[in-house]
């Protein structure tokens, strides 16, 4: 710091040094909505909302004071309990499996195999439908009555049992499904266009070095692949924690609690229930947990700009 | 006895067809480099010996063995590529043990030849690094080492120093020419720049369009070109080349005429008959030209300097003569201001005929 | 004029209704601007509510009337009808009078309210009944009792819906038939936790634990598709409001014939004066709030009274219209109503928050086979100890 | 490793040229059908049925009548093709009091989504663009709270955002739904446009700057014309998000400019009796079409771009 | 006059000082070349200059005019870059009139500076073609063409040439030379090609982190290096250091003993006295070794031919000679094994003294 104030005062006689603000004026200006956003919409909302967090307040935001008192209902309320659980659930499968499937799926995809397109088309397009869709979608397919439980006791499998949406216990795993299927066609896009950026000469090497393709691609593309998955990783990321809509068509939460999600939780409480203290501060236990994994990682990973590059 | 034998060779990428029927043996202990501008295919021929390309028609041997159809790893070469391709996230050791592992040596093996490797290359103190944090000389010798460990017959270099910077590139050069004097293996080196062939290599092979133009020592290659684009593509600056025809000259000896400037032919040994009428170009190299002295035999030509390249050892100078340009190196010491009037001879000893119709030597 | 109103009756019972109210309206002269919204008041209030506070209200939106628009009108967002309530003569007609109360704030009022929603009621598949050869049941314990007996026919006996205020209601009815006025009052009323967690609720557990067990294999989200259910057969019964009325008619079957109806379960009957109302968002545009007034003055208007409730199936809120054409379940209604037998419900009685955490609580316990009924009550008197 | 010196043994033998011409020669022969070839196009085939078996149930279902579907089963092909539900979901199918189906919401889904895309993308292009070459002071720490943002369910921000749009007075607009659409775009929009733009060569942008071109100058000149790709990711994107959205489109506007997903969500949720599968399916296809329009145009240049734009970073 | 001259200049990458106190004066019609290792500073000083980057102390004056704080384009300058930086989606012609259209000249100007630079760079035929649709010489010709047009004062150049094989690059070396002699412009020219460097210079700057080690003419950086690192940095292959100190011989005149043998200081001028005992590094370039002859008043050292580099016009010998290893040129015609033995002698008049702690000239 001290370097800079030096070099300020001796410029100082200079003739002409634009001041600070001026340089890059346009830069700045054109930012302005960007700024405004981080800070009115992000920062502020997050604020107002942390601040609200500790009122009573019902319908209406009121600056009504009532301490840690909504934290406290939070914690003992089993539904707010459930929906981390199922979240917790919820995220690591699906973190796990669109990158797993979508990481498969793209290296079978760069074989040099035939009807490319045709491939890549079918596995994105249901990223093209809303979560409203997915979850209408799914819902009638893993419907017991109609669905493919019915199809296969139909066809002599009488014993058959897959029932995912009405059995608290995987209900879950009904909604991933669904989720799966919608999101791993992008996830397979990142990671098609991540492999086609590595060196072919990699390849050579260990054709040449004798080693088997898929270690090859464990030990050595894969940790090649890291901007991607971080990339990846923030659009899956971001996915996970918002969840919402998907849940809501396809078992709005049920059967009972068993598949509710934070997000929804939020929701509820806020509009439904009216009471906005409460749902404020569930969406702060949320942001603070986001806050946590996300700030440090986030301003190591962007703050770089193209020094990184 | 031949350690790679390469034998009419075809390969096509779909209609194109970039190799066809090449045919080269190399020695066991050979160092053959591969010179060509880019796009003659080099690479390609380079990755069908490896393995790395499935060819088309041919056959492949390497040590006596036909390796047509088997796979890289069993054909007994170890490849060096331009771009290092190591893999990133390893350390340099495991850069160089990974093949290894995954053949299932037993671990005293590798330690022995990972340390071999490093020692050679001198590149012990690095084994713990990562790829990012090497320089690119240094990266170059882990490449290398993952080829050395690997115990080839043959190694196979694609450009390996190309990415690198001159002067870290006439160092690995000196490198890899004491590697090859003291492991003795076949190596086959592909370049496009010149000095590296030259420097390098048992015996060169210059490409043109998939097709081998001349494979024989440096010094036949610099000297004694085979045709126009040999003789035009090493050397630099280019050789020098004048358009003209075989005459008879005054005194009744066979002369060169160009420009209506008359060389005499003193000291040059043709393949063929010189007959007279026979178009012609003559070829010279600019350390071939004298200025301002008389060279052995040679008349002398007036020429204008046009500009001077100071290169330190030498001084490279652009002259006006007969109507073309002309590349005359001299040694650094000697001087020359532009739109200075010199008289060049040419040493005919040294210089080269091309029959100006099939651009073959004669 | 063109008014917008918003309301969230899309089944197929509820837009007949809608119609009708839309209709009258527009024989004022004015125009009925439909700005419907599907999936229940959860979906469309939060959208309700942010048009108002976001400054860009529409004419008039549907509430339950009850503490849903309290703080609105706190807030002076809400229009005071007090004026057209005078001229109509609404303390008069209006009964029972806590409908109007809950309108009334501070003396003024709010709101006009439209008809009486009776949760208490459980709907009956005769036909069911004959199938598995039991008589059809006359109250909620002969219904446990022929349970057996309708699984055998493979029958759910109880169709109870996936979303959660199905679950939540049906409770609340469970209770008023089974506990009683009185422990209703005290516990929802009062907020008392000591009767809440009491033995005569214990009662009520134990009962809402048979419904849990003979509702097992409903698998359906809607109340209408649960209310399906029961008008193809499928299942026995069900615990649904006086909505599901309309259902049957859309169906064309026939109270009485083709299912029967028992408010109160048969246990106690009694009905409770919850229901809907309109609001009207203060508006700036003089011709708007004349509109206003028009639809306000048209929804308590006995014709279009008649009309609506017909086609919805619940009750009109003023004493002194014809309900000639009202069906068998209907009639029952109104005797009840007539009787006095009313209760405030539990829209009115609790706050949006305390009902949300009940809904969570009895969603929970209908679906899941784990959490006991002593559990579920324990964690009934909490909600109710810091209930408002 | 022992067998190479048995290897050796037989190249002197193989030094007579005759057995040096027999074995192995031209291209290796391949089996038609490898095991790999059977891996790689048996696991594809079977993940494309996976894929498609949803469509494909939502295409029959919506060409079925109702008395088929609640008999048949729901893989098998329609005994009689009607396109009665089509037309409902189209035009007929009711809300309400409006019994035009989907049909109202379209043109106001192409008004929302148009502007909306057009202005959303204009501003991240500009924002990635300012981020990655006219980085100034501070410029990181909005990136950050951006991509945080990205994080923040939507959900919680609505009430913040009421309160913004009533307090600007475009509560209720089509500009505010704008406003809102470009708001939740911007954070993966900014990385994906800022990462592209990084991987531009900087050259370009000094010698544009030498040119005496300026920061608008050098966008519209020099950058945007080299970035269709990444700008196709974006539209693509925000095509489907803004097309697809629901909840924005309801809050923040008003009834006449409801989107196509409203009358989505009234088809779909207000049940008539029993629920009609085949509108609701016709329904559902009819309002995915549009984004999947777009998809089928533009799939090559979306891998392409994301290419461009994830890779690097 | 001077053209561009720096004051004091210096630039920090936030706590990093990439420049510190740096003063250059470029005259007028100079062509002044930047040369240094990569990572050195050079790109940066010239984007400095450009006004690319905005410094942090300092002054920078283009003909005299204070420009610190100016606009690139308004400082008089037009640059190339290294990838050309040619805007791909723009014909050539369009590439060449952006930066006019930009500065609103009238139409007529602008295609008469296009068709005057197309002219001079002879890239008239493709002016309707996209940059991606040339050469790689093609599309360095078109960046300096954009610079041309611009009709600045000053060019500044940043390794223009190094992304071209080595044949174009010592091609358009020679006409970027000669653009320099048409138009004698001041010329500022970054590059890490030492030969580049030697051949177009007026005057060289030479750079190690951050700091002008010499500037001066070619000549001087070549024969008179001021110290080690300039004599090291320039020239191919690297000067030859021998560490040894002074002594007086047993003739009584001062002499160099390096390794236990002595070599006579006869035509070494030095600028310091030269003392019995100090600790000098003795510098002789490779050219400066005769082999087996007797240079003028040497004397001879054994040595041991290690490795053979034949470049074709000469042969690079790799020697051990007194502990050392030791490069030496030789003709090209002449060959020898390794394991020679061969002798040496040094032309002292163009060998170099250098202080061995301080490593400055003597
Ligand atoms: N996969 C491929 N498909 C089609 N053509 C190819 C393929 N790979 C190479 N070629 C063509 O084959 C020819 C030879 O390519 P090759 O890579 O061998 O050249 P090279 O001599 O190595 O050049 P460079 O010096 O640039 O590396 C080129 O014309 C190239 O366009
Ligand atoms: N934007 C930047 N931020 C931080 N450090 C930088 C930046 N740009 C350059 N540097 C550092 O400044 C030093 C000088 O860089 P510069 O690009 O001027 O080198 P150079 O001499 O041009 O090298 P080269 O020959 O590789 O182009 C380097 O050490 C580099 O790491
Ligand atoms: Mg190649
Ligand atoms: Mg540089």
């Amino acid at each position: 710091m001290t370097g800079q104030v030096t070099g300020r005062a001796t410029v100082r006689a200079h003739p002409g040094r634009p001041s600070r603000l001026t340089r890059n004026l346009s830069a700045k200006i054109a930012s302005i909505p960007m700024m405004l956003t981080a800070v009115v919409v992000f920062l502020g909302g997050t604020l107002w909302t942390v601040l609200y967090s500790f009122t009573s307040s019902k319908l209406l935001p009121r600056l009504k004071f009532v301490g840690l008192d909504q934290y406290e209902r939070l914690w003992a309320a089993p539904r707010w309990l459930v929906s981390i659980e199922n979240l917790a659930i919820y995220g690591v499968f699906s973190l796990i499996f669109s990158m797993v499937i979508g990481f498969m799926l793209a290296a079978l995809m760069d074989q040099k195999i035939r009807f490319e397109n045709t491939f890549r088309t079918i596995f994105l397009y249901p990223f093209a439908l809303s979560f409203i869709v997915t979850g209408l979608v799914w819902q009638w397919l893993l419907n017991p009555e109609h669905g493919i439980q019915s199809v296969v006791r139909a066809m002599g499998w009488t014993g058959f049992d897959f029932n995912p949406l009405y059995d608290s216990s995987i209900v879950i795993y009904g909604i991933l499904i669904a989720a799966l299927w919608q999101g791993t066609g992008l996830v397979m896009c990142l990671m098609l266009a991540g492999l086609r950026g590595i060196d072919e000469d990699i390849w050579k090497a260990s054709r040449v070095d004798g080693i088997p393709m898929w270690k090859t691609y464990l030990f050595v593309v894969i940790p090649m692949m890291r901007p991607v998955f971080v990339t990846t990783l923030v659009i899956i990321a971001s996915g996970i924690v918002r969840v919402y809509d998907l849940v809501v068509a396809q078992t709005s939460g049920g059967p009972g609690i068993a598949s509710e999600v934070p997000a929804k939780y939020v929701y509820d409480y806020m509009f439904q229930a009216q009471n906005l203290g409460q749902g404020f501060a569930a969406s702060t236990m949320m942001l603070i947990t986001v806050a946590i994994i996300i700030v440090p990682w986030a301003y190591l990973e962007f703050s770089g700009g193209r020094k990184r590059v | 006895m031949t350690s790679v034998s390469v034998k009419d060779l075809r390969l096509s990428f779909g209609q194109v067809t970039v190799l066809d029927q090449l045919n080269l043996d190399i020695q066991e202990g050979e160092f053959l480099v591969l010179l060509g501008s880019s796009g003659c295919g080099k690479s390609t021929l380079l990755n069908c010996i490896a393995g790395l390309l499935d060819i088309t028609d041919g056959q492949i041997f390497i040590n006596g063995r036909n390796v047509t159809w088997d796979e890289p790893k069993d054909r007994g070469i170890g490849m060096v590529f331009q771009s290092y391709a190591l893999y990133p996230q390893m350390t340099v050791e495991k850069n160089l043990s990974f093949g290894l592992k995954v053949a299932k040596l037993p671990q005293g093996e590798i330690d022995k030849r990972v340390a071999r490797a490093a020692e050679i290359l001198q590149i012990g103190p690095l084994l713990k690094r990562k790829p990012s944090e090497l320089s690119g000389g240094q990266r170059q010798r882990v490449a290398i080492g993952r080829a050395l460990v690997r115990d080839v017959d043959v190694f196979l270099f694609d450009e390996p120093l190309s990415n690198l910077d001159a002067k870290l590139r006439s160092e690995l050069r000196v490198e890899i020419k004491r590697l090859h004097q003291s492991l003795k293996n076949t190596m086959i080196y592909v370049t496009h720049d010149q000095i590296e062939a030259l420097t390098l290599a048992d015996r060169i092979a210059i490409m043109k369009g998939g097709v081998i133009q001349q494979l024989a020592d440096p010094n036949t290659i610099y000297n004694a070109p085979r045709n126009m684009f040999v003789a035009g593509f090493i050397g630099s600056p280019s050789m020098n080349f004048l358009k003209g025809e075989i005459a008879t000259g005054a005194d009744g000896k066979t002369v060169f005429v160009a420009g209506g400037v008359t060389f005499s032919l003193n000291g040059y040994r043709a393949g063929d008959p010189l007959l007279p009428g026979r178009k012609v170009v003559l070829g010279v190299r600019p350390e071939h030209v004298a200025v301002d002295e008389a060279a052995a035999g040679g008349e002398l030509h007036e020429a204008v300097v046009d500009i001077e390249e100071p290169m330190g050892a030498d001084n490279l100078l652009w002259l006006k003569h007969a109507g073309h340009t002309m590349a005359v190196r001299t040694a650094g010491s000697r001087r020359f201001r532009p739109g200075t009037k010199v008289r060049l001879s040419f040493d005919m000893s040294l210089a080269s005929l091309f029959d100006a119709a099939t651009e073959e030597r004669i | 004029t063109d008014l917008e109103v918003t309301h969230w009756w899309t089944s197929g019972g509820e837009a007949a209704a809608v119609a009708e109210l839309a209709k009258a309206f527009d024989a004022t002269g004015n125009k009925w601007v439909d700005g419907a919204i599907a999936g229940a008041g959860s979906t469309a209030r939060p959208i309700m509510v942010s048009r108002i506070t976001g400054g860009d209200p529409m004419g008039a939106t549907q509430f339950n009337h009850g503490r849903q628009a309290e703080e609105l009108v706190q807030e002076g967002l809400m229009r005071d009808l007090t004026d057209v309530a005078e001229r109509g003569n609404w303390k008069d007609v209006i009964r029972p009078a806590s409908l109007l109360d809950s309108c009334t704030i501070d003396g003024k009022i709010y709101c006009a309210p439209i008809n009486i929603h009776s949760w208490q009621w459980l709907w009956l598949s005769n036909a069911a009944f004959e199938k598995a050869g039991v008589p059809v049941p006359k109250n909620w314990d002969e219904l446990v009792a022929a349970a057996p007996a309708l699984e055998k026919a493979g029958i759910v006996p109880l169709a109870v819906g996936g979303q959660a205020w199905q679950a939540n209601g049906a409770f609340d009815v469970l209770m008023l038939a089974l506990a009683g006025k009185d422990v209703f009052l005290q516990v929802f009323g009062e907020k008392n936790a000591e009767v809440a967690a009491g033995p005569e609720m214990a009662k009520v557990f134990k009962a809402a634990d048979d419904a849990r067990r003979i509702s097992r294999g409903t698998n359906v989200q809607d109340w209408n598709q649960a209310t399906n259910m029961v008008i193809t057969g499928k299942a026995g019964g069900q615990i649904m409001g006086d909505w599901a009325q309309g259902e049957f008619q859309l169906a064309g079957l026939k109270a009485g014939e083709d299912y029967s109806c028992l408010p109160g379960l048969g246990v106690t009957e009694m009905i409770a004066t919850g229901g809907d109302a309109f609001y009207f968002p203060l508006l700036e545009d003089e011709a708007k709030s004349k509109a206003q007034e028009a639809l306000a003055e048209t929804l308590v208007d006995p014709k279009a009274q008649v009309a609506f409730n017909l086609k919805k199936g619940s009750l009109p809120v003023r004493g002194d219209v014809d309900l000639g054409a009202a069906n068998d379940c209907m009639k029952k209604g109104l005797d009840i109503l007539a009787k006095g037998n009313v209760i405030q419900w539990t829209d009115q009685l609790l706050s949006a928050d305390s009902q949300k955490q009940k809904e969570d609580l009895f969603s929970e316990f209908f679906a899941s086979g784990l959490m006991s009924p002593e559990d579920a009550q324990k964690r009934f008197a909490e909600i109710i100890a810091t209930a408002d | 490793m022992s067998d190479r010196g048995h290897l050796k043994k037989t190249a002197h033998l193989a030094e007579v040229p005759a057995a040096l011409e027999a074995g192995p020669r031209g291209a290796k022969p391949r089996r038609l059908v490898s095991t790999r070839t059977i891996v790689v196009y048996g696991t594809l085939f079977v993940a494309a049925a996976y894929y498609l078996l949803p469509l494909y149930v939502m295409i029959v279902t919506s060409l079925k009548g109702m008395p088929e579907i609640r008999v048949g089963n729901i893989f098998s092909p329609p005994l009689e093709i009607t396109f009665e539900p089509w037309v409902k979901a189209w035009s007929s199918a009711c809300t309400g009091l409006n019994c035009d189906g989907l049909s109202r919401g379209f043109w106001n889904s192409v008004m929302i989504t148009v502007p909306s895309t057009i202005i959303s993308i204009a501003v991240a292009s500009i924002n990635g663009y300012a981020l990655s070459n006219w980085r100034f002071k501070g410029a990181d720490i909005f990136f950050t709270i951006l991509i945080v943002g990205a994080f923040i369910p939507y959900q919680v921000m609505l009430y913040p955002l009421v309160i913004v749009l009533r307090e600007i007075g475009l509560y209720g607009s089509l500009a505010g739904l704008v406003i809102v659409h470009t708001i939740f775009g911007m954070p993966i929009l900014t990385l994906l446009f800022r990462n592209y733009f990084a991987s531009l060569p900087e050259e370009l942008f000094k010698a544009a700057r030498v040119d005496g071109a300026g920061f608008w100058g050098i966008f519209l000149k020099i950058m945007v014309p080299m970035s269709l790709p990444i700008f196709v990711v974006a539209m693509i994107l925000q095509v489907t998000g803004i097309w697809n959205d629901f909840l924005f489109g309801v809050v923040f506007t008003r009834p006449e400019y409801y989107p196509m997903t409203v009358q989505l969500n009234n088809i779909v949720n207000s049940v008539q009796g029993v629920k009609e599968y085949n509108v609701n399916m016709a329904a559902t296809i009819l309002t995915g079409a549009f984004p999947l329009l777009v998809y089928f145009v533009s799939g090559r240049l979306f891998v392409r771009g994301i290419a461009a734009g994830a890779v690097k970073g």
